[in-house]
């Protein structure tokens, strides 16, 4: 484990080793050649490496897929996350099978990654359903949009758990201008206060919609938040999927190993607008844009792979052919025209329909049925 | 047998939970050693454990947002407020997250959360400490709103709210705290949560009030039985749902309603009670439902209280304005 | 004549009011280069200069409590709240500083502050994004709300609102944002604050309306009229003061009232309406005050929202339950 | 003026210049002794400290009087400041006469060294009125307290103020237990991006009523939290009126030079229970209240004084009787009951009373006139 630091508690007085190193962790330069800016957190396991790789590749694909069923109206809305992917697929698989992710409507990609079948993790995005999976089944709290509010849910589940005796540790992925919300900030006071085991992780794509980073902090990074809680913090290069490996397996250990929370700010980009309704040409250029194309982090990730003799053409249509059937998959599971039943609107209001709810949901049958009539 | 303040009976009511539940942890700001700073969680932490009754720093969004996580994870968390205008910090947690998690999950989590506000105003504190908050709460669909009127209901109402497998906004009426009664407080539950009581019987008008207007009622109708009027007193004791069948049948024995909040009247719960009775009772009512309530101001200072509060002669007044030509 | 979609004439009003005085300012959340997610601040950054608007971290408490130290120097913030759940963190600022500061300094600190929040469902939109809260506002004493149910009003409305000296939550029915109309804009002020309209003159009965719900009440009555209907159509305006008089002139001509609003019933604003209507019309009503409004659950997925907003039909339907037997 | 350091701007790499000192800035031991730990801010000139310590003796009694006033019904509460004097009145003395101050209930010493009429200044805690002064008359806002609120209101006011071309500084007094709210951390933010010329003095008294400092917190210090925002911190001992002046006058100096806020934590205790209805046996051993009086801040600054030659028992008398004027003259002040014009209330909830609230107020006159007929 690298050098997510010690703990809060062993150090009162000055806590600068709370800091996070003055440069972004990287294994891997823009090119993908190896860097030694690693600070002693250790390269990740080749294999899981290629695992992340795999997941990457097929989730852009589903990215791709998901802005294309917008414009035939098959999702309300969706949130790309492309350009990100290796932020969240890396934070995904530094979590045990037991542990807790707190996603935000981002993202996406992280709850594909975490198992969750395609069309269960488009509910939301559907407009069909509020949540599409069981968030006790798969271990992902529902996507959450009031930002930054469930950082304070992920800190008291891994409290929770703490309590119980379980092992679990719960990561709450949070927006650059998420931080900014009270929320995060009670959040990470909670967590430390009762040292949950929690892992904040920051992805900061450099924009709040259209806020950019420099209007929404005037701090020296978001990592540098962590030591005002006594929260060790570190900043990692977010386009490296090597570094969000190895510093969110460390700030997961750290956590489980009863050490407490940990942030970690990831530096990324967002590729593609906020939404597919937003237009991003009116707040940046695209030479910003492109510049951030050159550091796609799957780019970087294979000239590493092929380097290492880890990937070669074979492997890598066979991964092409399996995103394509993703996709393709993705559209079948989409394409029928999903039906919600308008009467289970009033069955989880409360744990049993009140007498108001069941006398409205008597209405609304009526209704219906007087409609569906000849 | 043995009595109680209505602060002693909702003290008994967490400790009587939390000992038949070691799910139930109490939270918030100085509950612990202090025991609030009503006293109501008073020797949990010390008989029961800190780890069952603890303080948090002091961030209202922060306990309720942390209770929500141990909730999701089978915790039954019982949370303080401290006083009613110290939940609004809350509020983006208790309207789109609390009020909303089984429904956002079709069920699949469920939210056994008890957020215990003292409200109301009537002890003399200054600003901020005196607002009467249920109307935020009743109108947002997925909360319970409870609140008792009486020591008896302060204990089962609460324990029934910490079994509910829902999300209760659990409202204090922080001047009755003090109020005594005689209790034999069983391990038992008491009502189930969502009925309204008769607190007295009467057949000339209904008087509807609920939690620090109850015992205010409750003096208008021994005030008015000495004129002769035989009012009928309605606890709701649940703004949400609230029990309409119970209050309907009694307005449609009087004919007659005054709905009592201390909240400013304007946009208050008791506009929608008068809407409902109002809806339901039309062909019984000889007179319009009058509504008794607060000033449409800012909780004023503390030496003007006593203007802005409801007292029984306002209800009294309420009563004699109910168009009495044709009746008794 | 030109026309303007609301969204357009809300922005007219801005940039307007801003070339008016140069103490007003804008800020928010992706107000400037963007324009607002619903291009309402389109153009003011760029042409009025990036200190008259301005985008502002992301914190809505941050932005609301900004805004009054703003306003207790001098100047006239008109903040925008991205969407309605997301005005939920402010709360605490809106209910304890906004709508109190005057009244908590006798008068020495005046508050005009103008929190624009674009309310309401029918955009498809997912959930969090189609909140009404207008009754939580309209409960707050100290607070004006205004809500404009016509492009017209939108552009008076909202001049009338950043004039005022007074708190202003105005609330932009989202769905109507593209609704377009031909309008003549004068550099003058419009309507007062605080009267509603009739939107349509008729002698059956009154709907009363608000915000997104006034061109849906205008539907009904169209509707209605094809079947023999003669529906009067009061549109609020301001629902905090209520223009109860214009409302109830209309009543006691026409004997019967529906409420409509497309939030949860209960306990919203149409029981206030229903509540002040049954109060003051009781012997002028043939039937009992009908209120038409959102199912009482959360917001629902978009594809099911058809099902919990209010439509003209519903309206017929409880115009048609208006108990006739012995009219028309 | 003293270290209190260089912008956030100019510095966004690591920003460790924007942590405080890693002992608390002092001048004067907690014997009077001078000591050198005062990291280069200057020493406040000598007749500004005699002048605090004259508001300070006189604030100390009036305290005493007000806490006397509570049993005897003339306030409806004190939240008493006794041991807290040297962080009221030094961080007023180092305020300029059109700077603004934003206190909370805490700070009643603090608002009667601003000048405030002592009768003026417990309007709210006489439960008479919400705020007995004018605040823009004395350029202090109402004394606020929903926690931490008010810190957004001081960043609001200053910033608009420089908008204005107005020098005004905004200086915002805040305890420990509200450093935890969420509003705190929007301060700081909005404060820092808008560089507006906001000074945030934390009074870290150790207690939250009854939590202590430890439950509020696992950061290093409270000062700590600072660089998260990219805002100059200090920490400084507030029981050493010297170090007081000293610091916020520096902080205060640089919000006026443009150079942004300033975040100190200013180390004091409160040496009463909370409030005259708190009870605070329940939380705290008499030996830790012991400790601190021995830390008191005037017997501290009277030995220094008298050392400097600066203070003989002429002087100390002649400040004792004024102290006990400035008692009977509130007493006086107070023992007339307070009554407020019940029609009042209305006048001020909006600029012009609504429709309705005529309505209300009619009723509540014909009420009055017929409850004071014979
Ligand atoms: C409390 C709240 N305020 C406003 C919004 C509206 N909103 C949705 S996304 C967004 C920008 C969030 O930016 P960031 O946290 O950086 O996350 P990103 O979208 O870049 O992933 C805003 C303002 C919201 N969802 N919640
Ligand atoms: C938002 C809010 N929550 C709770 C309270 C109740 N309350 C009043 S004072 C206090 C403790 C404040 O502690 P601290 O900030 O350290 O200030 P101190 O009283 O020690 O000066 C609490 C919890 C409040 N006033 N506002
Ligand atoms: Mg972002
Ligand atoms: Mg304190």
């Amino acid at each position: 484990m690298g050098t997510v630091i010690t703990p809060a508690h062993s150090s009162p007085v000055t806590g600068s080793q709370l800091l996070p190193s003055p440069t972004p962790i990287r294994f891997l330069d823009e090119r993908g050649n190896p860097v030694d800016e690693h600070q002693g957190y250790q390269e990740p396991d080749l294999g899981l490496v290629v695992e992340a790789w795999r997941r990457m590749v097929v989730g852009r694909r589903l990215d791709t897929q998901c802005s294309a069923l917008t414009r035939q109206g098959r999702l309300a809305v969706y949130p790309s996350s492309r350009g990100q992917e290796a932020c969240q697929v890396g934070t995904v698989l530094a979590l045990g099978p037991d542990d807790w992710l707190f996603p935000t409507y981002r993202d996406t990609m992280a709850i594909l990654s975490r198992g969750v079948e395609a069309h269960e993790a488009l509910g939301l995005l559907q407009g069909t359903r509020h949540c599409g999976y069981d968030p006790q089944k798969v271990k992902v709290a529902p996507q959450c949009t009031p930002l930054a509010t469930h950082a304070l849910h992920a800190a008291g589940l891994s409290y929770a758990c703490g309590r119980l005796g379980e092992p679990t540790v719960a990561l709450a992925l949070v927006g650059d201008g998420a931080t900014s919300e009270g929320d995060f900030h009670e959040a990470l006071n909670f967590a430390a206060v009762f040292r949950a085991p929690t892992v904040f992780l920051v992805q900061n794509n450099r924009y709040a919609i259209s806020v950019p980073l420099a209007r929404q902090t005037a701090a020296p990074t978001l990592a540098h938040k962590g030591i005002g809680y006594g929260v060790a913090s570190e900043q990692v290069d977010g386009n490296d999927v090597l570094a969000v490996l190895a510093v969110v397996q460390a700030g997961v250990a750290r956590a489980r190993a009863g050490e407490g929370p940990s942030l970690i700010e990831a530096h990324t980009y967002r590729l593609e607008p906020h939404t597919n309704s937003d237009d991003a040409s009116r707040y940046r250029d695209e030479a910003e844009v492109e510049a951030w194309r050159q550091r796609d982090p799957i780019l970087r990730l294979e000239a590493w792979l092929r380097r290492q003799g880890a990937l070669d053409d074979t492997r890598a249509k066979a991964v092409a052919e399996e995103a394509e059937e993703a996709a393709a998959s993705l559209r079948a599971a989409l394409s029928e025209p999903a039906a919600p039943d308008p009467l289970a609107l009033f069955d989880h209001v409360y744990a049993e329909p009140t007498a108001p709810l069941l006398r409205q949901r008597a209405w609304l049958e009526a209704k219906m049925a007087s409609l569906s009539e000849p | 047998m043995p009595t109680y303040t209505m602060a002693q009976a909702l003290n008994r009511a967490l400790r009587d939970a939390m000992e038949a539940d070691q799910k139930v942890v109490v939270f918030g700001e100085d509950v612990g050693a202090l025991g609030g700073v009503f006293r109501v969680t008073d020797g949990l932490a010390a008989s029961l454990g800190e780890d069952r009754c603890f303080d948090t720093p002091l961030a209202e969004a922060g306990i309720v947002g942390f209770a929500v996580g141990m909730a999701m994870r089978g915790f039954r968390p019982v949370v303080e407020m401290q006083f009613d205008a110290f939940a609004y910090p809350a509020f983006e947690q208790v309207t789109s997250h609390v009020a909303k998690l089984r429904n956002r999950t079709a069920g699949a989590l469920s939210l056994p959360l008890v957020i215990r506000i003292p409200y109301g105003g009537g002890i003399g504190a200054v600003e901020h400490h005196g607002d009467s908050s249920e109307a935020y709460y009743a109108h947002t669909p997925g909360l319970r709103v409870v609140t008792p009127g009486t020591v008896a209901d302060a204990y089962s109402l609460l324990r029934a709210s910490i079994e509910c497998p829902d999300p209760v906004v659990f409202l204090e009426p922080k001047r009755r705290y003090w109020a005594r009664a005689e209790l034999e407080l069983g391990p038992g539950q008491g009502e189930p949560l969502g009925r309204a009581a008769i607190r007295r019987p009467g057949r000339h008008a209904t008087v509807i009030a609920y939690g620090p207007m109850v015992a205010t009622a409750m003096e208008a109708a021994e005030a008015g039985a000495e004129d002769g009027w035989e009012l009928e007193v309605v606890d709701l004791r649940s703004l949400s749902p609230l029990d309409i069948e119970t209050v309907c049948a009694s307005v449609r024995r009087t004919g007659r309603a005054v709905v009592v909040q201390e909240a400013p009247t304007f946009c208050g719960y008791g506009a929608e009670v008068a809407a409902q009775v109002a809806e339901s009772c039309f062909h019984y009512l000889e007179a319009p439902v009058a509504r008794v309530g607060g000033l449409d101001i800012p909780y004023p200072p503390p030496a003007l209280e006593h203007h802005h509060l409801p007292d029984a002669d306002r209800i009294l007044d309420a009563v004699a304005g109910l168009q009495w030509e044709d009746a008794r």
